[in-house]
């Protein structure tokens, strides 16, 4: 209560600061936010780039129905990179300059995410949400730190949970890893060397190019080194693929997989070769009894789309919007760039609606959630088989 | 030692399959290049198409009860090969006749413009979803001596064979294989003799959109099928230059060669050596630029001789 | 003493004889004239003397130079430019681009970099280009790119770009080839000026008889490799051998 | 002399310059979001500079390369790791680094001597994935392919902060090498590599070492790619594996051809027309056709580039310095002959 007078005062300053001149927020009017995403839409991810805002824009929808965050919809403006981290540099300053957007959200991709940190930093606009695991978004040595507000568990931390829960499985399991050989395989390599620390063990790690279709001799590699254990740092096509390999040659490990492998269409696509894998996932499922997750289906069919996008990357891009939407309610009816880091910063524990662990923000942290859970393929469907592990 | 053997054997194989894949694309671009020497780098896109188009017409029987097996496959496939006729006529008409007085660089810049066009209607029609195709041969393994090969695998190889075979018997032994390559070598002279050019180029798009169709209902099922599956293209294009562009027993020899040399630098090269590991995904290049250092026009390919 | 002196000379193509121990000598200031029928290895002794051919034997001097260790670019620096029988000319660049070509060997890097600088210096460049063009009869053409220009007015064009690098010794090929009479006695002309103003050596290889009759000083027949004879245009037309193997009664007198 | 092309197109420079000089004040006198616009006005000079050098190769010379964006990311990562971890300055490292770029240059162009066409084309294409290992290979000073952050360009002092600085910077440059490279073309060099293109014959008759042109071509087209190298790496200021894509190399030879093949101003004309239409027409263009189209936009994006390029090719084969040309002829006779003269 004692906080009252200093606060008014603080808003009746700010107030006559903004009717004297001080150009308002970029993106922010009294009905609308407009805030700014881009997407690989035509590139090797493209599939991620239908999903993820598809998914996204169902619950902003929903909020905008509810009659929005302080009486402002929310719109969502979308470019395209390709996957080019040149491209995405330019669709952000078309995005922030042109289109004056309030905040970006959702950029797919480590490199194009990376190549955009001096902008954030110029324009001191916040990114919420890229929609990459790569723990180095949340590094705090690296230009623009303080814009990205990341909400995924990190590659390498998931690496290190699969190595332990191989271990865990099989205390004489031997580990091998396939990764892809660009930036999420370097992330991901990272967590392996810090398991591979902790448990005093070399990891058999076999890479392949982004783009691959053929795993005939990492898989033998892996066979020949004895792997009992394989994680699979792919997306969708290669963990099909490198089961299916491992399968025509009688291989048989226990498949793990980093979270973008957590795709229903893996269960679907590698049929019996599958059967077991194990992904690791970041939030609960999409058809999971939570909350969050029943709102998503409702919402999905109310939507009337091709049920075939339903999956695992629209409902990301879906919780992805519940944690951009908290933020910009804990910031208020004055909306800034600011004000939302630093509400966003007061995050402690946002579960949105029992998906996550515990989303938590710090002046000094940056990560959102560092805790997973387990997805088991059984029969083509997929099951959580275990709790929140940190 | 046997270990090591048996593990290299089960790569050969693997790499034989592979190569093969590579081959039925490499065998596409041979046959333009061979009539015209132009280098389509649609290559990859026109293999995507008659997949997609495969799988539309498979999809789409799979609603008709009599239709949703073997029979279903093979009306598709006729009906995926029907279009690829039409389709190629259509980009004879579009790109090979308007272009056909210009530098060949033109033709070449066409077709790249072309993949673009292609990758962007197929994404339209099909969306940006990856698609399950399954095999139409199942998912059997045969299992000889130890080594493992898919039912599927098998029939990669012996479509490529088979078709490497009878396009090398077309172009030396029947009237229109002959007027074919005389039509390459000098096309002045061929429409001289009187060999319809324009109908020697047309047939040669059509031939290597039907190659491109029957690679692409091979591949789909190993690769899935997106529509960025083009790319491959880029990989089968090592291929037909280490073999000999323009060769089209060079197509398979390149094929295998360079589908081989990739898995077992995946493999047991990278197993026993760690430090190919680095390399391993430029192995194939290197081969390929140390071949054509000592061999400039591939291993099959002919070299031109100027006179002066 | 700048004679072109070829001993012995010797050339298989894969097993198939060009050249069997060929001999002759070209005199400073003359017209030398080759005749032959096709395949006879005319056009293998310009390549050997311009150094695209490399003999199994015999040796080619020019003066004291021996012109069968050089690489074919270093013979124009000897004074030796030559001409193609198929045309090897550039067709997306001006005629004038194209005779400036000749000068190649005559630009030292400093001059290169001073006409960079200076345009009066290109300008001196070009006008002695145009002086050839002129002399040649090409003056009008200098800014017309050559591709889509008629065959003669390609052939003059490289003989222009033989003429510009100032040589002693200009080796032409079939000048007067796919030519009308007209032409080909313009070009009888030309050759007869070359060699009477310009005081160049030159080497032709023709078949066009009138054209050979008209301006050569000595004229070699060729055949199978082998030289048949060498003498003045109305010896060798009176050689009946010459008359049996090949010339017969085509002679135009 | 006079009506030497060369010389009358002289007239056209100093204009050009000055527009050159003024568009950005136009630009942010006209527009709010102008920074977006020099963004992508930079990234269309620095690949100007490269592209320039790869028609003095593969337009001029004839030698085919699917690699230039391998001496891109030469450049590039050369300058960065010189300047930010070598502490070697800027305006040094504008110098060395693409020297340095320039022996690999020589060093890809060896195989040259003997391969030709498109086996060339695809020698050197081995060559972009060689560099994009070697990149990831030496990781300790270039982290692998996470990508490479770099410093803001420093040159006497005067640090280049932002795309406004940045613009003159590049600009600088491309009209240097512009002027330069037209020069260089219009003189023996530039008639050598074309006699070497079109005769081999012919350019040894007259006195051209094929080996050392050869070489000098692949050098100097490699120097300039590591010029742009250089630029982009400190104006980008992020550089990554992903931004020297195989596709990027197949792009600048477009950009050659759209502009005209063996001319200077259609390789600078061909990279303004494709940056431009790839970074700013066709994302405006789909703004609009969003606006009443609820369609997947991305995909019309690059059907609708597909297109025009593909229209481009088919009706413009000569590119559009040889359209430029004819339309300067058509006008100059327009109020006589509004034929256009055969030349």
């Amino acid at each position: 209560m004692k906080l009252r007078k200093p606060v008014t005062l603080i808003l009746l300053i700010t107030f006559f600061l903004a009717c004297a001149g001080r150009e308002p927020t970029p993106g922010v009017t009294d009905t609308e936010i407009l805030i700014g995403n881009i997407q690989d839409l035509s590139g090797p991810m493209k599939e991620l780039g239908m999903a993820l805002p598809h998914g996204s824009n169902l619950y902003f929808n929903y909020i905008n129905d509810k009659g929005g965050v302080h009486g402002r919809q929310i719109r969502m403006t979308m470019e395209d990179h390709q996957y080019n981290p040149q491209k995405a540099v330019a669709a952000a300053k078309k995005l922030i300059e042109q289109d004056q957007v309030f905040c970006l959200y959702q950029i797919i991709g480590t490199s194009p995410c990376e190549a955009i940190r001096p902008m954030l930093e110029e324009n001191g606009i916040p990114l919420v949400a890229p929609a990459t695991q790569s723990g180095t978004m949340s590094d705090r040595s690296k230009t623009g730190w303080k814009y990205i507000f990341h909400t995924d568990t990190g590659y390498d931390k998931q690496a290190n949970i699969l190595v332990d829960y191989a271990y865990e499985l099989n205390a004489s399991a031997k580990v091998g890893v396939i990764y892809q050989d660009d930036d999420y395989g370097e992330n991901v390599l990272e967590g392996i060397a810090e398991a591979e620390a902790r448990h005093g063990v070399t990891i058999q790690k076999e890479a392949f190019q982004r783009g691959a279709t053929d795993f005939a001799g990492q898989v033998m590699n892996l066979n020949k080194g004895g792997a009992t254990h394989v994680i699979i740092g792919g997306i969708v096509r290669e963990p099909i693929i490198v089961m299916k390999t491992a399968a025509a040659m009688g291989y048989a490990p226990q498949f793990l997989g980093i979270s973008p492998t957590m795709d229903h269409r893996v269960a679907l696509g590698s049929g019996e070769a599958g059967e077991g894998f194990i992904a690791a996932n970041f939030a609960q499922l999409y058809n999971s009894d939570t909350e969050g997750a029943e709102l998503y289906r409702e919402l999905f069919e109310k939507s009337g789309t091709d049920p075939k996008v339903m999956g695992m990357y629209n409902f990301y891009g879906f919780i992805t919007a519940m944690v951009l939407v908290e933020g910009l309610e804990r910031a208020g009816k004055r909306l800034t760039r600011d004000g939302l880091i630093k509400a966003l910063e007061g995050v402690k524990g946002y579960d949105g609606k029992g998906v996550f662990r515990g989303i938590t923000y710090g002046p000094n942290d940056r990560a959102g959630t560092e805790a997973v859970v387990l997805v088991e393929n059984r029969g083509g469907t997929q099951r959580i088989i275990s709790d929140w592990i940190e | 030692m046997t270990d090591m053997l048996g593990g290299l054997a089960q790569e050969v194989v693997s790499g034989i399959a592979l190569g093969c894949i590579y081959a039925l694309i490499a065998l596409g671009f041979t046959l333009i290049y061979k009539a015209t020497e132009v280098v389509n780098f649609a290559q990859g896109e026109l293999m995507m198409v008659g997949a997609y188009v495969n799988f539309f017409i498979v999809t789409a029987l799979l609603d008709i009860p009599m239709l949703d097996g073997a029979l279903g496959f093979l009306l598709a496939f006729a009906g995926a090969v029907a279009f690829a006729f039409l389709f190629g006529t259509f980009l004879d008409l579009i790109i090979n006749r308007p272009l056909k007085d210009e530098p060949v660089f033109s033709v070449i810049m066409a077709t790249i413009s072309m993949a673009i066009i292609l990758r962007a209607v197929m994404a339209l029609i099909a969306g940006p979803m990856t698609r399950l195709p399954l095999s139409p041969f199942g998912s059997g393994v045969i299992k000889v001596g130890g080594l493992f090969i898919s039912v599927h695998d098998l029939f990669i190889i012996s479509s490529a064979i088979v078709l490497v075979c009878g396009f090398y018997y077309f172009f030396n032994r029947t009237k229109w294989g002959i007027a074919m390559k005389a039509t390459s070598e000098d096309p002045m002279a061929a429409s001289l003799v009187g060999i319809p050019v324009k109908k020697v180029y047309r047939n040669v798009w059509i031939f290597s959109m039907v190659v491109a169709t029957i690679g692409g209902v091979l591949l789909a099922p190993r690769t899935l099928l997106d529509t960025n599956m083009g790319f491959l293209g880029l990989k089968a294009f090592p291929a037909a230059v280490l073999g000999g562009f323009g060769s089209v027993p060079g197509a398979i020899v390149g094929g295998v060669i360079m589908g081989v040399i990739e898995t077992v630098s995946m493999g047991t090269l990278s197993f026993y050596f760690p430090w190919v590991k680095e390399i391993n995904d430029i192995v194939v290049w290197i081969v390929l630029i140390a071949v054509l250092m000592i061999r400039p026009a591939g291993i099959l390919g002919r070299e031109e001789i100027e006179r002066v | 003493m700048a004679d072109l002196v070829i001993e012995n000379l010797e050339v298989h193509f894969s097993g198939v004889v060009a050249l069997d121990g060929v001999s002759l000598n070209v005199r400073e200031g003359e017209v030398f004239s080759l005749v032959g029928p096709n395949g006879s290895g005319k056009t293998t002794l310009f390549n050997c003397i311009s150094g695209f051919v490399t003999p199994l034997g015999g040796t080619i001097d020019y003066g004291d130079l021996d012109l069968l260790s050089k690489p074919p670019h270093s013979i124009i620096a000897t004074g030796i430019s030559r001409t193609f029988q198929n045309l090897q000319n550039i067709p997306y660049m001006t005629v004038l681009d194209n005779v400036l070509l000749g000068n190649h060997s005559r630009i030292g890097n400093r001059e290169t970099v001073r006409r960079w600088i200076s345009r009066r210096q290109r300008e001196l460049e070009e006008e002695r280009a145009l002086e050839v063009l002129d002399f040649i009869g090409l003056a009008n053409y200098e800014q017309k790119y050559l591709s889509g220009q008629p065959y003669c007015i390609q052939k003059l064009v490289e003989i222009t770009r033989a003429l510009v690098s100032q040589p002693k010794l200009i080796l032409i090929d079939e000048p007067a080839a796919g030519m009308n009479d007209q032409e080909t006695m313009e070009i009888a002309k030309i050759i007869g000026e070359i060699r009477d103003y310009l005081g160049i050596t030159v080497l032709v290889v023709e078949h066009d008889m009138s054209l050979v009759m008209a301006v050569s000083d000595r004229v070699c027949v060729f055949d199978s490799g082998n030289v048949i004879t060498i003498g003045e245009p109305a010896e060798v037309k009176a050689h009946p051998e010459v008359i049996s193997a090949f010339l017969g009664e085509s002679v135009v007198a | 002399m006079k009506g030497r092309y060369d010389e009358e197109n002289l007239k056209w420079i100093a204009p050009l310059i000055i527009l050159v000089i003024v568009l950005p004040f136009l630009l942010r006198g006209a527009t709010f979001s102008y920074r977006y616009y020099l963004y992508v006005l930079n990234i269309a000079g620095i690949y100007t500079i490269l592209t320039v050098g790869l028609d003095l190769l593969s337009g001029y010379t004839g030698l085919i390369s699917l690699g230039h964006a391998g001496f891109l990311a030469i450049g590039a990562y050369t300058s960065a790791v010189l300047v930010d971890q070598a502490g070697v300055p800027f305006g040094l490292s504008l110098i060395v680094s693409p020297l340095i770029t320039g022996l690999f240059g020589i060093l890809v162009g060896f195989p040259a001597l003997r391969i030709s066409g498109m086996y060339l084309g695809l020698t050197t294409m081995g060559f972009g994935f060689i560099v994009r290992r070697l990149i990831i290979a030496l990781r300790t000073w270039t982290e692998g392919s996470a990508g490479l952050e770099v410093s803001k360009p420093v040159l006497f002092g005067f640090t280049f902060a932002n795309d406004w600085h940045n613009y003159f910077l590049i600009y600088l440059f491309v009209i240097v090498v512009v002027v330069f490279a037209r020069r260089v073309m219009k003189s023996k060099i530039g008639r050598a590599l074309m006699a070497i293109r079109d005769s081999e014959h012919a350019a040894q008759a007259v006195g051209i070492n094929l080996v050392r042109y050869k070489l000098f071509a692949f050098f100097l087209s490699a120097v300039l790619a590591g010029l742009a190298g250089v630029l982009f790496a400190h104006t980008m200021r992020f550089i990554s594996t992903d931004h020297f894509d195989i596709l990027l190399s197949i792009y600048f030879l477009i950009m050659v051809l759209v502009g005209g093949v063996a001319t200077i101003y259609g390789a600078v004309l061909g990279t303004l027309f494709i940056v431009l239409l790839d970074f700013l027409a066709i994302p405006l263009f789909k703004d609009w056709l969003a606006s009443f189209m609820a369609v997947q936009v991305a995909d019309i994006q690059s059907l609708i580039f597909g297109c025009i390029m593909f229209l481009f090719i088919i009706f413009q084969p000569m590119g559009l310095y040889g359209m430029w040309l004819k339309m300067r002829i058509y006008w100059k006779l327009f109020p006589f002959n509004p034929k256009i003269k055969q030349t």
